[in-house]
């Protein structure tokens, strides 16, 4: 069952204005850099973007927002982009806050088939306004419900042509729940590789959640707070 | 003297113990990796991913894949592994990590903490904090004592947007250690040369002062930093 | 003639187009594998935690770490994956299987199958069954018309302890195959040489004959196994 | 954080009568043989056992039925073991019966943290007899809460002295998800290797999950339906 396409334009042809979409990623680490320029490329408006962050003014999201693709954000944490901020503050941009945990349940509750979840976070907090309260064992918990996207746009380090991935390091975070829960999941890689390359016991993302795979190319993975120590 | 940051993150490192899993936050709580005991076996969870967190890395060893949960490129230690988000909140809200440590803007004298949003001013987002607030079973937070403003930020009630109700179990500041029982700060340690009556002035929620009352003592740096 | 099990394993198998997740159960739907056409595509997934399955073993190259949901010992082909059981689950719950075939003891005219108990035996578990009936799109069921008295298994409603509700699309017997539709049989074809009489006398529930009714017609053997 | 035990028997040593264990496999294959046999040469009884078979009568948990050691079995399929039939029918033991799905469900809430799931398993069925039914999106399913044990013993190919667990094939089955159920957790490994030795990209079950590791001996990896092609 081969998944391979040939370029990101082709990867990405049907994604429509309006679309939902979810994009892997904490911070620039792990991004899908290569299907981002191809929907910055493409110029697709009115976009809801389910990501935990927004990229940088010039990488990531943020050259999306630039073109004003994006008329909302669903993420956790969004501060790292003026231009993010301007259009916020001007209205033009709608934003979403969700704590960091729930959205990774809500993609992993859609890929396991589960309506909704229960989780502590944001009990007794704004996030918990019109959400249903639960009581389990003296806890309680908000009702929260699976998160599905019309596309789901996942980088892995390497994949192999039935669409199995493998992550490196903590690029996996959001990428390997997004790619459950999109209706259509497009993942690009570091590394395409045939059918049988993988050993089956080191695949993150078996190929069934998986609907295209692009062999990427030139991959930047930009450092946001490069730190390194002396000794 | 009041601490000075290293210093809070010098006295939290106090609080881990051999064979626990640790989460540490941005800020102040990051630099408690740089005092945790040679003696003692602490594994670091970074909630985009990781256990077994190591010191940054040499510089031109940086890798973009392996980062931090304040973004900060990092290393993995012999021993680590590497999950997806979804499993790293399961294991935080499983209560598997023994201890938490965390910034704030404020705390309240039952424990709610508040620290992801400032009314009027442009909001970031909560990230992982309010999943891990209602879920830690043992959080410390470390903090200024003050605002800039020289307000206190342990207060009778939380003004600012609550992160979690009822959840902080020590706080570690500048001035002072408190632990919170049963909607009082119990001020158990106090900065060297710190005067009680400063602590009380600073401390706007309700305050007791427990019998045993001592000086800070403070770890000496032997970190992995 | 009545089909034979094969036949009715080869019947199933014209159901499986290009780029299906098939889930094969247990007895007659195992065969199904055995002859699916070389010219399309598709991957079979074992509930136990294996997607791309494979033929059985050569004698002496057995991995008893690697079984099929019915415990036999498999192979996993070029492109196979291995996961946990919630994950295989999962998936099946997701919709992302596209076909699932079983047997049964009885189907009901509206969809409802019963295969995981019979009142007065020992109940040895639904396994798996009740998660996949509950959660598969697209349910093909395959068994004998009738059971070793004579008596119909395509029924107005279940007699026996239900497994699921309404989500038996298709059944396909050694007389015949039907469609599920608006609570009615809806006869699609019938085995070479058997009377349409034949299966009206032995289909106990509502059965319809559609325009196109027409002889069944099998794939060539083309397999896996 | 060594985690090494140096035998089965200190591994399960405080496990007390009527303790609720869960134990990984799927028929024969995955399950934790030198975990069991202790218990088996410790004779602990009154034992809910949470496992989603029940061995056979020679073998797996089959051993310890024999032995009158297990009070009541949680599981989806209990076919194969005549010792359990007659102990069933008798009144001896107790069995509750749970889709399979369900049961691996269960066990990951807990190590989720969540305190329950919805799944449509059962939905219409006994298995829905006193349970809670909700709809979402048109379609039915039942909660069904997560499922915690105090202790859990699991097998994994190889593992490190962190705890960090690797499982092989479709022996990794429910070992992953009861490892994170247990309130203790116990892993038996056929191979320990030092920390460092797993890369952390592969590890199916990290090591805050597991208490106690232990090399496993002697595997006879029993094979319960053995089926071979002719060519």
């Amino acid at each position: 069952m081969n998944k391979t396409i040939s370029s990101a334009e082709a990867a990405i042809y049907d994604i429509q204005e309006g679309a939902v979409i979810m994009l892997g990623g904490f911070g620039l680490c792990g991004i899908p850099e290569n299907l981002i320029h191809a929907l910055v490329s493409k110029g697709t408006r009115h976009l809801t973007c389910i990501s935990n962050n927004a990229g940088v003014d010039d990488f990531g999201i943020g050259l999306m927002l630039k073109q004003r693709q994006v008329k909302k954000m669903i993420s956790s944490y969004v501060g790292e982009n003026a231009e993010f901020e301007r259009q916020l503050l001007s209205g033009e941009l709608e934003v979403e806050l969700i704590p960091q945990g729930t959205l990774a349940s809500r993609c992993m509750a859609a890929g396991y088939g589960m309506p909704a979840i229960f989780t502590p976070a944001g009990v007794g907090t704004e996030v918990a306004e019109g959400k249903e309260v639960r009581t389990f064992n003296g806890k309680d918990y908000l009702l929260e419900y699976a998160f599905e996207a019309d596309f789901a746009l996942v980088k892995a380090w390497k994949g192999d042509t039935e669409g199995n991935l493998v992550y490196k390091a903590t690029a996996r975070n959001f990428n390997p729940l997004m790619a459950m829960a999109g209706k259509i999941t497009i993942a690009e890689v570091e590394e395409l590789v045939p059918a049988g390359a993988l050993h089956p016991n080191e695949i993150h993302t078996p190929g069934i959640y998986v609907h295209r795979v692009l062999q990427g190319a030139g991959y930047e993975k930009r450092i946001e707070q490069r730190t390194v120590r002396n000794n | 003297m009041a601490l000075t940051k290293e210093q809070i993150a010098q006295r939290i490192a106090l609080e881990l113990k051999d064979g626990y899993y640790v989460n540490l936050g941005i800020g102040i709580p990051t630099l408690v990796a740089n005092y945790i005991s040679k003696d003692i076996n602490v594994v670091l969870q970074s909630e985009n991913g990781l256990l077994g967190m190591g010191p940054f890395p040499l510089a031109g060893e940086e890798d973009p894949d392996l980062i931090n949960a304040g973004k900060q490129t990092i290393t993995a230690l012999p021993g680590s592994s590497f999950f997806d988000s979804a499993l790293s909140f399961g294991m935080i809200r499983a209560g598997k990590v023994d201890l938490t440590v965390l910034g704030a803007m404020e705390v309240s004298q039952n424990g709610d903490i508040a620290n992801w949003k400032v009314p009027g001013k442009m909001v970031k987002g909560m990230g992982g904090a309010m999943d891990l607030v209602a879920s830690a079973k043992n959080i410390i937070v470390a903090m200024q004592h003050t605002d800039k403003q020289g307000n206190s930020k342990l207060l009778p009630t939380c003004t600012l947007p609550i992160t979690g109700l009822k959840c902080v179990r020590k706080v570690v500041t500048e001035l002072a250690v408190f632990e919170i029982i049963e909607g009082t700060f119990h001020l158990t340690e106090y900065a060297p040369g710190v005067q009680i009556d400063e602590i009380r002035a600073k401390t706007a929620g309700k305050m007791i002062i427990v019998d045993h009352v001592a000086e800070i003592k403070l770890q000496p740096k032997a970190g992995l930093i």
